[in-house]
């Protein structure tokens, strides 16, 4: 990789600025000036290289750029609902003390702790990509899949215990109940939940828990499909310490479903007192 | 900007006028500039190659900072003139006003109500306290150069001072569904006499179906009973006497007892064709006896099959007198046009 | 200092113009373009798919005219008439304001003027017109349900009641369009900053370049928080909840404030690309380097980045607080700053230049005089006491078609006659192209600017039936259209006539120092035979320079 | 003559190879601090500052995979500056919606008296029934005001 754009330009700069205009295809007019041309790109680099690029660098260059790019949309997707729920908190924030009960912090913690494993495992593997290591790598993959799996497994459980419990929000019969036990919160205490008022307020954190546990259920669930896809393609040794760029942008992508739950998970379980229940 | 007819009328208006001035003096420069460029330095030989200016720091500061400071003046003008007229007066005699669509409904301190009409006396400072039952409108008094959105769940209010007697319109300012430029109103400025003769009620003498005419426009009730729309309400031209069928399979006639029905409780009796819940709203308790024959009067002078003579003064007694009792089947709070 | 050895603007034929590999002749039949990834033939794509979305635009855009011609509602049913300012608004503002010139022109030239093959990721860019095709289908669909009819804004709780609809696809519609726009949005952005040619730095990049960048950014950061808006519109609808429905605890203005989030940067989308091609028509027809080069390219991005917190202006009547809506009107006057700084370069561009009255040239200067007129109509907007008085009446909607129509869309029309040598090795013929664009100047005018007097006078917008005393602007105006639309359709023929019978194109017949017209017209699939270096700044046309002031 | 500089070779990005145990702390510290973020939620600070606890919490842990797992430590300024601008652009969202939503009852001061229609009973209350409303009883559906925000509660 020592040759280079740079190194090019300086050398066909160099030899054309004399006469720039002399160089210039079509050279129909002396407008224009300015522009030298270098010779075409040099095929370098063992590995696969789109034909727009001149060097693996600047491919690689380009799809980070345009990951962090694809990551900086996210954020602003999750952002309106995040907007949505600062704004509901802050309108009621009674109601939505009384909600979080609803939430099992148990299965909270427990998928809290499966998203940062599977976030280390994610690290582990773009590391045995990077030194080349294939068999780990297999393994660490294999192991980030695993455990995306326990969460969708653990968010299902959830999801029905919601909908026994009349907490779907597209359902006839939606209510949510007094939250057993003590009530920390002295101004929640004295909310009468029964009324059609705060059942409207309950149904709209209801309607912001399914909507941003289901966009970020989407998003594990497209996380599962790259990993696979990466998985198998690691089998069939597509991958080397010259050539992973997909295994780390999957990876910027996978730890960005990480850090969206680090948020989701104070939020909708734990603020309004963590209850322990299965 | 038309006729102003409030306190701040003026205050905006010189606002306005300054901009088109500003506007106008930076456009007219502007395209002088450009035109007289374009023709004098025109290109006169196809191998012309211009002086070369790249730019001037003091040139591109200065038309940094003029505008920018014309704007500053601009904004503050504008901002101290906004608080001035979003800020209601202490004594403001506070007037209630509801929309809805399509329609607006104005209910003074004294309790008597309007629709689509708002009396109000003149060089008092009035403050209405608006809100929504349906969507979002927006009460706009051009003359006055007011305007506030109307919002369901909220109060908005909207501040004025009439300076000058007349009849102004209303209009609604924010889309609010098909018959949006229907929902129109006339406000008129009074002098106070005259505005507390108006509150006890002083009316002229008129025909009862001429009565009912101006009544029916006044309720809003021709927004939707119209010629030209018959999918959200029947036209009352030669409806009266006919044979209708309702949507329980049942047939009844239009006639007084009907009529009459159909204004206090909607959802009784629904002609097939039309959605259940109606989209018509009740008028219980905003229509006493008389005004309810009064109506009855004008739909039967459009015509129909069985002339009688108006049944004025025959009141129908009425069974359920609980207002409002006709049960909005639609899901909790959704608003009166959900479907069951 | 310049030896001219031959006239510029005519047209030059090569010795012997034996077949040359072009990106036209790359393969033939439907597949090689519809699987193509060839950034130019994918800007045919979106050529063709928005001149489509254009025509049905105006199609709905003349009969709303038609219908106000007089004051009581006749021509159409009320409800017809809302889906059809609703299903203008849609499809101009989605499949074809915001497309047009980041997805045609942009696409075309962004990787030329860059010096690259190609964009930096061509199959995103493929798919995103095929994202775009499926959002505009449904789209389609909605037309052919009957349209929706809630405005193009969907304010809620209007669009959530079961009075309006047709909502969710339309939601559906514009939330997939809107992954499309940041799908190119992000292309853009990576080709930008790592497929520039050797020796292009920043400040030697063509304006054009700096405007789709500065576009680029607010279609990457404000179309997904778009898309999450008519997302939960839809599913408020669908299930019943009350997200933004006061009866269930609701907010409507959240909605506001989350679509207009969007839809005033979206503004910035429509017309930032404008400014970009009169920057580039401006240099190329006064053979110089726009004026004060550097302000005008920091003005894009300054516009794009302050365009993101002005959108309360939006909501100055909505029932916002008094303090946010002193915040964002000081805001708003601020943005102007920037947008005056470009007008003021540009017109000092002329001065002492050598100004050359071509088709492309007179829309730019049209554009100018328009853009004016709307920007400076925008200040009344922005200005608190004013906008109580005019917003929601006509004066809104003259101001937002002066910049959009008057700016966006004859800056397209500019750029696309002064690359279309380029982009199809054909001129265009130029008596018909000069006389289209007086007819276009003359007709905008004409159908708006006694908008502006029916505005103030308190006419609203949105209005099926009307006073009569405003009757004599929409006479004026219905008439201005039909001229409008003389001037929309003579392009449409000429242009196609040309594909086939125009004159061939030398390869730069302007004689344009921009580096896309220094490869061979048409261009090659890889855009330059050779791979070009930079040494000179942007638009360098070799004469002595002097700096004044 | 120009001098020129290569854009690509400016922006040129590495690939950092971290060693493994790195990983293994930061995923420690995460731990710890999903633990301490667990033990705060049943504590009542009063105020806002079991929201401020949470966040600040969840801040810290987000940082810390964005620094470490993202390889964000080791970037570029321009990777740094795009990872900011999607915060910073969210955070003008947040920043200029709610100062709305908290300066709101500046303007709108429920009226002060509404006389109901001749036989509307019930005056407006603070916290509206909202039932199964007949909308179309004019009166009782007239008046449904909503408390302003109380952010502080």
């Amino acid at each position: 990789m020592a040759d280079t754009h740079a190194a090019q330009a300086a050398a066909s700069g160099t030899t054309t600025t004399g006469t720039p205009t002399s160089a210039m295809s079509g050279s129909d007019t002396h407008f224009g000036a300015g522009y030298a041309v270098s010779a075409g790109s040099t095929a370098h680099g063992a590995h696969a290289r789109a034909h727009q690029f001149d060097t693996p660098q600047q491919q690689y260059a380009a799809s980070n750029l345009g990951m962090w790019i694809f990551l900086a949309t996210e954020v602003m997707t999750f952002g309106g609902f995040f907007l949505a729920y600062i704004v509901y908190r802050a309108l009621y924030p009674e109601t939505f003390a009384l909600a979080s009960p609803h939430q099992s912090a148990t299965w909270g913690t427990i998928n809290t702790f499966a998203l940062i494993l599977s976030s280390l495992t994610m690290a582990l593997a773009v590391h045995a990509a990077q030194t080349g290591n294939r068999r780990r790598l297999t393994m660490f993959l294999g192991f980030t899949i695993a455990l995306a799996c326990v969460f969708l497994v653990v968010k299902s459980i959830e999801y029905t215990t919601h909908i026994e419990e009349n907490l779907w929000i597209g359902s006839q019969n939606f209510h949510m109940e007094r939250p057993a036990g003590e009530i920390v919160d002295p101004e929640a205490a004295r909310v009468d939940l029964d009324s059609t008022v705060q059942q409207g307020r309950a149904k709209i954190f209801f309607f912001l828990y399914w909507t941003m546990t289901g966009l970020h259920g989407f998003h594990v669930l497209i996380g599962i499909v790259l990993l696979s896809a990466l998985l198998i393609n690691n089998l069939r040794k597509v991958y080397s310490e010259n050539y992973y760029t997909p295994v780390e942008m999957t990876g910027l992508y996978w730890h960005f479903v990480d850090l969206v739950w680090i948020f989701l998970f104070p939020l909708l379980y734990l603020l309004g007192g963590a209850h322990w229940h299965i | 900007m038309g006729v102003g007819a409030s306190s701040v009328a003026f205050r905006v208006d010189s606002l306005f006028w300054w901009m088109t001035m500003l506007s106008v003096l930076i456009s007219a420069g502007i395209a002088i500039a450009l035109v007289t460029f374009a023709i004098k330095y025109r290109r006169r030989s196809p191998d012309e190659v211009p002086v070369q200016i790249e730019g001037a720091l003091r040139l591109e500061l200065t038309w940094t900072f003029i505008p920018l400071i014309l704007s500053i003046i601009t904004f503050v003008w504008a901002a101290i003139l906004f608080v001035q007229m979003s800020r209601p007066e202490d004594d403001a005699l506070e007037i209630f006003v509801q929309g809805r669509q399509w329609m607006w409904k104005a209910q003074h301190p004294t309790g008597q109500w309007e629709n689509n009409e708002l009396h109000v006396p003149v060089n008092q400072p009035v403050k209405l306290s608006m809100t929504s039952i349906d969507v979002i409108h927006n009460f706009a008094v051009p003359a006055f150069r007011v305007r506030q959105d109307v919002l369901p769940g909220r109060y908005t209010t909207l501040p004025f001072t009439a300076t000058r007697p007349g009849v102004y319109n209303i209009f609604c300012s924010e889309f609010c569904g098909a018959f949006h430029s229907g929902m129109v109103g006339r406000v008129t400025v009074m002098e106070p006499r005259e505005y507390q003769a108006w509150l006890s009620g002083a009316t002229q003498m008129e025909s009862p179906a001429a009565t009912g005419q101006r009544l029916a426009q006044n309720l809003g009730c021709t927004t939707c009973h119209r010629d030209d729309n018959r999918r959200r309400a029947p036209s009352w031209v030669g409806l009266y006497g006919t044979q209708e069928t309702l949507d329980t399979g049942e047939t009844v006639t239009v006639d007084d007892e009907y009529i009459r029905e159909s204004i206090l409780y909607p959802q009784r009796k629904i002609v097939a064709g039309y959605a259940r819940p109606s989209i018509m709203p009740t008028y219980q308790g905003q229509l006493d006896e008389t005004q309810l024959a009064q109506i009855i009067a004008y739909i039967r002078s459009l015509g129909g099959m069985n002339q009688q003579q108006p049944g004025g003064d025959s009141s129908v007694p009425s069974t359920d007198a609980t207002p409002g009792l006709e049960p909005n089947s639609g899901a909790p709070g959704g608003g009166a046009q959900d479907e069951p | 200092m310049a030896t001219v050895s031959t006239p510029i603007g005519e047209p030059i034929r090569r010795p012997e113009r034996r077949v040359r590999l072009t990106y036209l002749n790359n393969g033939y039949g439907l597949r090689s373009w519809l699987f193509t990834l060839d950034h130019k033939r994918i800007a045919w794509l979106y050529l063709i798919t928005i001149t489509v979305a254009f025509m049905v635009g105006s199609i709905e855009a003349t009969l709303i005219r038609l219908e106000l011609l007089t004051p009581a509602g006749d021509l159409v049913q009320a409800e017809n008439y809302s889906k059809l300012f609703t299903m203008h608004g849609i499809t101009m503002i989605f499949l074809f304001l915001v497309p047009s010139i980041p997805a045609v022109l942009g696409n075309f030239f962004i990787p030329m003027m860059v010096g690259a093959r190609d964009v930096a990721f061509p199959r995103l860019n493929l798919l995103s017109w095929y994202v775009y095709m499926l959002g505009a289908l449904f789209l389609l669909a909605v037309m052919l349900l009957g349209g929706t009819d809630t405005g193009w804004t969907f304010y809620t709780p209007l669009s959530t009641t079961n009075y309006t609809q047709n909502v969710v696809p339309a939601a559906m519609g514009i939330l997939i369009v809107g992954f499309s726009s940041i799908l190119t949005g992000l292309n853009f952005l990576v080709t930008i900053h790592k497929m520039r040619a050797p020796g292009l730095t920043w400040f030697k990049m063509q304006l054009f370049l700096w405007s789709l960048y500065a576009t680029s950014l607010i279609q990457v950061l404000a179309t997904p928080v778009l898309a999450i808006t008519l997302l939960l519109v839809a599913v408020e609808r669908t299930l019943r909840v009350g997200i933004f429905d006061p009866a269930l605890g609701g907010d409507p203005i959240l909605f506001q404030h989350m679509f207009w989030f969007y839809s005033h940067p979206a503004v910035y989308i429509m017309i930032l690309p404008g400014m970009g091609v009169i920057s580039e028509l401006i240099s190329a027809f006064t053979r110089r380097n726009v004026f004060g080069y550097r302000f005008v390219a920091a003005s894009s991005v300054a516009i794009a980045i302050y365009g993101f917190l002005v959108w309360g202006h939006h909501l100055f009547v909505a029932g916002q607080s008094v303090y946010s809506a002193m915040v964002f009107s000081v805001l708003s006057f601020f943005v102007a700053i920037p947008s005056a700084i470009k007008v003021f370069n540009w017109t000092a561009t002329l001065y002492k230049a050598s100004v050359w009255l071509q088709t492309p040239m007179l829309y730019a200067i049209g554009f100018i005089g328009l853009f004016v007129v709307g920007g400076l109509t925008g200040l009344f907007l922005a200005a608190l006491a004013t906008d109580v008085a005019l917003s929601d009446t006509y004066f809104v909607v003259a101001h937002f078609h002066y910049v959009m129509v008057g700016g966006m869309l004859l800056a397209y029309l500019g750029g696309l006659h002064y690359w279309w040598p380029k982009m199809t090795g054909r001129m265009y013929p130029e008596f018909l192209g000069k006389l289209a664009a007086i007819t276009v100047f003359l007709g905008f005018n004409l159908t708006f600017f006694p908008q502006f007097v029916a505005g103030a006078l308190g006419m609203n917008r949105r209005y099926y039936s009307y006073d009569s005393s405003y009757q004599i602007y929409n006479v004026l105006s219905t008439a201005g259209s039909t001229i409008l639309g003389v001037g929309f359709i003579l392009p449409l023929f000429y242009l196609t006539w040309s594909l086939k019978f125009g004159k061939l194109a030398p390869d730069n017949p302007w004689g344009s120092a921009g580096l896309e017209w220094q490869s061979p017209t048409p261009p090659p699939p890889e855009n330059f035979e050779e791979q070009p270096v930079v040494l000179h700044g942007p638009h360098h046309y070799t004469r002595k320079e002097v700096t004044v002031g | 003559m120009a001098h020129i500089t290569d854009p690509i070779q400016r922006d040129h990005e590495e690939h950092h190879v971290i060693p493994p145990r790195n990983y293994v702390i930061v995923f420690g510290l995460l731990v710890v601090l999903t633990i301490l973020t667990v033990l705060a939620a049943n504590f009542q600070f009063g105020g806002l500052l079991n929201e401020v606890v949470a966040l600040g919490i969840a801040t810290m842990k987000a940082s810390l995979v964005i620094l470490f797992f993202m390889h964000v430590r080791y970037s570029t300024p321009l990777l740094r500056l795009v990872v900011a601008a999607g915060f910073i652009f969210f955070g003008i969202m947040v920043l200029f919606t709610m100062a709305d939503f908290v300066s709101r009852d500046w303007r709108s001061t429920p009226p002060r008296q509404i006389v109901a229609p001749v036989e509307q009973a019930p005056p407006p209350v603070t916290e509206p029934t909202l039932g199964p409303q007949p909308t179309q009883a004019v009166g009782q559906d007239e008046v449904r005001p909503r408390g302003t925000v109380n952010p502080g509660r």
